[in-house]
């Protein structure tokens, strides 16, 4: 019985945090958010070379071969000082390819993922704001050469520096489909937006007449089910990264409270500052293990993975959100100036909440799994 | 009880709702120079300070009837009763109050035309809401006052020609309230350096003062030496029942009920997901009760009874709804709420602004902390920290 | 413009206050609660004397005609010391022989109610647990000499000493009736229970073979909807009689914080407790204005007299049973011993809650009104 | 991560399980003597004092093995491991670690037996939560102690044959936590008086005593004079995480999701109210939270890591818990949450007195804020009040 890390899992943490701190400060962080990508490529080269990447990629195609709990360990630690990398998308897309890719398709995109030099994200959201795969409505039509698309997807995770696209669509006769869309390709549009959270990058992409061919479509018969398993992947991920968001704007609210004095006492003194940061730490501790949980859940494909993904998100959609503005508030008016960081963790907080299912989402498709 | 108006203050609603159906057109039809009218309009009917004394320009106006012009200006969403906003607040009854003839004279009749802003300087880096606990530098030269200090969260500095600025001339004191001067200064004396502060939400709408031996003549000093903090807290503490307040509280939750109507959520309408009507039914009492609390409070003013510290009542109340409707906003939006500003925004991104502003609100009027202190050590009588 | 109360009733509320100081002390409750009936029977001759028990009866039939602002006073004031009679329910029986009641029927039974000597109770409930009008289940069938009633009201609050019962019922055709049904009449059987808040009476009454002459039956045509006015007081009367037993609760905690020392300080010193104590005064004051607001309306017959019921008590439902638990939590071990009075406080909240209606049912009826 | 039990550690639950498959009937079906006859069988498995050296008659069970033992227990709602609880959990820990050979020969064998039980004289009226500040009075006279003075929330004291007793040696001390001494006193000793405390529930589980001159051999003291802090704070401190206890919380959502299908309420099962089936939902999920904690926990000790205040998180959740779950009862109850005994109350009443029997576990174990103060001051650094 372990509900702990393994040995080479505290080594990558120990090693991903002095990276970070040495690599990502939260000053080079506010600097490569505000370039046009958002994240800054040489970090991301220096990512890959990590492996980081690559981390859940099968060795044989020159990723890690490791698992979701330990890519959750360098998650938590990137969410600590909210660097921005499209390595949660990336991840999930060559997931997509590992589970339902043939051995060609594997072959094509998998080493590149891999070591990061493409980046790969799923588009799955559409106008209607529907996560349930049951909500997808963009239609695939049989054409001359293979699949025609004609939409859009919105709020598309990293999708301004995305070049490969997992499209969630109909096929015709209705079943769930799974195309690989290449950016630049015909009929392709990506359009970049400005995230509420400056770290995170969003944007839409809009299909005109895209066609997939064969060798872009991936093997259909279980991409409903794939796509499920993406989405949860997806949760549980947010979830790790927003945990050490969390961390982190609690370690800086906990300084503060600290160093901040007010009536001749540092304001930590005082109970009305204390408790709620005494609060934030038990729901810090409750997301780890729902989260820690739910990862391993997923990784053994237990039978309770999708509850326990539920349940992590859940949770944190709700307590995560109260715990930004609480730190903000806690700084009063320095909070929410520009120039101190615990505002970007409230952004943080923000942008968490809808990705990959709000508390409403959840709660309710906890009812459904017969959870109640 | 009684919600009737006399009929004195009846016929003063009719004039002030005829006033409103002559000039205000609805809020796509208005022109350019519609504001710069408005404010000649309303100065001609001295409805800009009209809680004044008439003998120094202003409106004479009872309580009620204060009320009852903010009411009804509040529920048609007509600009503001005057562009001068601190000055109205507190500027002007400040002068009104401690300033000298020439002061009225001169500083009273810009205020009531707009002619220019005023801002406060009050708050400083360390005292935070401790505002007593300032160290502004101000020392007599002659007839001159040094000033050398800094100012903080002072509100559109960058766009007011004077401040009202408090300053400690005397260290050695009894009580921290002693010692501090009040004084009324040109914000283009050399010496004087704004720095505006850039929020989250990226606007600015405060500023820091720095303050590198300003010199001001004796003659700008607001009511006696040492006597600034009595000249400023008598007009900060004049606090209305701010009903009117209230009216844009229960226009934002009908704009939000109405988003939750238009916006689609897993491929319904936002409003069909039960936790986002409870909240919506929860924050539509709550504002109820502001409201109704506001009209308690009015009553006591109107009994002519003091109003001491129940403010604190709506003001939590306010700080907790603003915090919340940003969230509400936000949770209906799902998805779209992590994109700020793009294609397909609904509203164009105002609700996201939204909840990146309520710290304006929230954290200037004192920190929900601290209302919870003053009701605690005041009302209930609950010992000091 | 006045949303505060007249010189009579500020003359009245301190009356009340300096009455109930004197005869009905907290001591004094601690030991009527103890008897049989759960109340006194010499306070309640005192509280008729006083005119409490006839304040909504017209002067015609013995009351002093005034209005539910009036009553809200006297109950706010019996709430502070939580004094146990059936003010309530026989204000309620009253105004429902008010309402709809023949001129002999009035004449039968207001002076007696007025005057305390018959105790009026309103028995709606029955198993299903429905306030609502429409779930009214028990049938009334034809038979010689009236409406024969087989069936149970539970939850009827003051049943153990009532003498009257206002019963809700289902007329043949299946428009809502009320009737008036005697204790000691052939068939009734009245039954008490040990309710959660022992300064409150429940008990069921039950009906075998009862038949209501037209002598019983009130007036059918607007029944429903003096029901509904009926259940809408009610609400109004319990938020105001909860609101001054929230304002006992906090009184005594207040003077228990400055009491109590802890590290070498009064407990209040504390924002862990002061702060409690100060959200406390602010949910008061907000039901406060709420209930008043709410009485108001219903006297006046003002067009948005539900909606303003329903917030009041959905509010005061949700935030005094909290109270109650913080005022108890906020005394430490004491605050739970039988000995400490705040407990008494605690389980009135939790009697308050589903009293005319829980905030689910407040909520439901407030988007039911249009109002969401 | 790895959930999975080593082979030993399979065969221990594997043995567990068929000695439970033997010998624990149904709750319906038990026979009178059953808990005499149980006591009797896990007392020669050696599973009382399962956690205790061999050599003092324990199991020496490993952390694991405990947890597995606990765990199995739980989930077939077992009656407990032993029948003298503050016995087994610090009275018998201490005396092993402090007492004299002879105190060990005589309590040890006792406590497992079960022959009678004890209770802890620590809390005093106004020492509350800062339990060091003792002041009940104790003298040296030739051979014995001499106490004057007062205990409070003394659970089950009136059932008790022996107290552990912190007392006042000394009161010219350099910290409060100095000159307390450690006393086992015989609870018919002339001159205690034990008075039950009555609880709000009406039932009375706890007691204040009195000692009046009480006279006690010096050989019943446990430990050195002036060290009684040592002694029992470091039984006190040796917190387990407590997987066990979250499983009473996940039967009791089990029973109240029962409830809320049984209870008809406006007309329809109570479950198909949306704001009731979000509540048990939230709550699973934090029962959820807290067996996973306890689990983290562990295998921290597991790892041979000391548990430090990390159990005040568990503690909140469960003490909030304790708490929502009786009130989430009661919403469900409707108008028969009103009615605490009679005919047709749902499950005898039991919601209600649930409602009314929180404090029990919320305050006994610490308060909330006091847990708070612990999690900001131990665990974040932050400064002391």
């Amino acid at each position: 019985m372990n509900f702990g890390f393994t040995e080479e899992q505290e080594l990558l943490r120990g090693e991903a945090r002095k990276f970070l701190d040495q690599h990502a400060p939260i000053a080079n962080v506010r600097k490569w958010v505000e370039t046009p990508e958002g994240f800054s490529r040489e970090l991301w080269a220096q990512m890959a070379e990590l492996g980081w990447t690559g981390l859940l990629v099968p060795e044989e195609h020159g990723g890690v071969g490791l698992d979701l709990v330990t890519l959750l360990v360098v998650l938590e630690e990137t969410g600590r000082t909210l660097c921005p990398s499209p390595l949660i998308s990336n991840s999930l897309a060559a997931r997509a390819i590992a589970l339902c890719g043939s051995p060609l398709q594997q072959a094509r995109w998998l080493p590149e993922l891999a070591q990061g030099t493409k980046i790969g994200t799923l588009a799955h959201l559409e106008v209607g704001d529907g996560l349930g795969v049951d909500h997808v409505r963009l239609e695939a039509r049989e054409t001359d050469g293979g699949l025609r698309l004609d939409g859009a997807k919105c709020a598309v995770a990293d999708a301004p520096a995305a070049d490969l696209f997992v499209v969630s669509y109909r096929a015709p006769g209705g079943a769930i489909g799974l195309g690989l869309v290449e950016r630049g390709a015909a009929g392709v549009e990506v359009e970049s937006f400005e995230a509420l959270d400056p770290s995170k990058s969003i944007g839409a992409l809009r299909l005109d007449g895209v066609v997939l061919g064969s060798d872009a479509v991936l093997a259909s018969a279980d991409a409903g089910e794939t796509l499920e398993a993406l989405l949860e992947i997806g949760a549980a991920l947010v979830t790790a990264e927003g945990v050490g968001a969390a961390e982190g704007a609690l370690a800086i609210t906990v300084q503060f409270a600290n160093e901040r004095e007010q009536f001749g006492k540092p304001i930590g003194t005082y109970q009305g500052v204390k408790h709620p940061l005494a609060e934030m730490f038990v729901d810090i501790e409750s997301i780890k293990s729902l989260a820690y949980y739910a990862a391993w859940a997923l990784d053994e494909g237990a039978d309770d993975a999708s509850v326990a993904v539920s349940r992590a998100k859940a949770y944190a959609s709700c307590a995560l959100p109260k715990l930004g503005i609480d730190c903000v508030q806690l700084h009063g008016g320095v909070g929410y100036t520009w120039e101190y960081d615990i505002q970007l963790y409230l952004k943080r907080t923000k942008w968490l909440r809808p990705s990959f299912g709000d508390a409403d989402y959840h709660y309710e498709r906890l009812a459904a799994l017969g959870d109640a | 009880m009684d919600f009737q108006l006399s009929p004195k203050e009846e016929a003063f609603r009719d004039e002030v709702r005829s006033f409103l159906d002559e000039n205000l057109l609805p809020e796509g039809e208005r022109a350019d120079d519609f504001v710069g009218t408005w404010f000649q309009k309303i100065r001609e009917k001295r409805w800009v300070g009209f809680s004044w004394p008439r003998e120094v320009g202003g409106g004479g106006g009872s309580i009620m009837e204060q009320v009852i012009l903010k009411d009804e200006m509040a529920q048609r969403k007509a600009p503001p009763l005057g562009s001068c906003f601190m000055g109205l607040a507190w500027v002007g009854p400040a002068i009104i109050q401690y300033g000298t003839d020439e002061q009225k004279q001169r500083f009273v009749p810009e205020i009531l035309d707009g002619t220019y802003h005023w801002c406060t300087g009050y708050s400083e880096p360390d005292s935070g809401s401790d505002l007593a606990s300032l160290k502004c530098r101000c020392e007599r030269e002659g007839d001159e006052y040094v000033i050398n200090g800094q100012k903080i969260w002072t509100s559109i500095a960058m766009w007011s020609k004077w401040m009202i600025l408090l300053v400690r001339t005397q260290t050695a004191v009894l009580t921290k309230h002693d010692g501090i001067t009040c004084l009324l200064v040109p914000m283009d004396t050399k010496g004087i350096d704004v720095r505006p502060i850039r929020n989250m939400s990226g606007g600015a709408m405060f500023a820091e003062v720095f303050f590198d031996d300003v010199r001001v003549p004796v003659e700008n000093r607001l009511g006696e030496e040492g006597q600034g903090w009595q000249v400023t807290i008598s007009a900060l503490a004049s606090e209305r029942s701010s009903i009117a307040e209230v009216h844009g509280l229960i226009r934002r939750i009908a704009e939000i009920g109405d988003l939750a109507r238009r916006k689609v959520k897993n491929g319904r309408p936002a409003i069909e997901a039960p936790s986002i009507r409870r909240r919506i039914l929860e924050a539509e009492t709550q504002i109820e009760a502001m409201r109704l609390n506001g009209m308690r409070f009015l009553t006591k003013q109107l009994k002519g009874e003091p109003l001491g510290s129940e403010t604190s009542v709506n003001k939590l109340l306010r700080a907790k709804l603003e915090v919340d409707l940003g969230e509400l906003a936000l949770e209906i939006l799902g998805s779209d709420a992590a994109v700020r500003k793009g294609e397909g925004t609904l509203d164009g991104g105002r609700w996201q602004d939204l909840s990146l502003n309520w710290p304006d609100v929230v954290i200037g009027g004192g920190t929900p902390n601290i209302q919870k202190n003053i009701i605690a050590e005041r009302i209930l009588g609950l010992p000091k920290d």
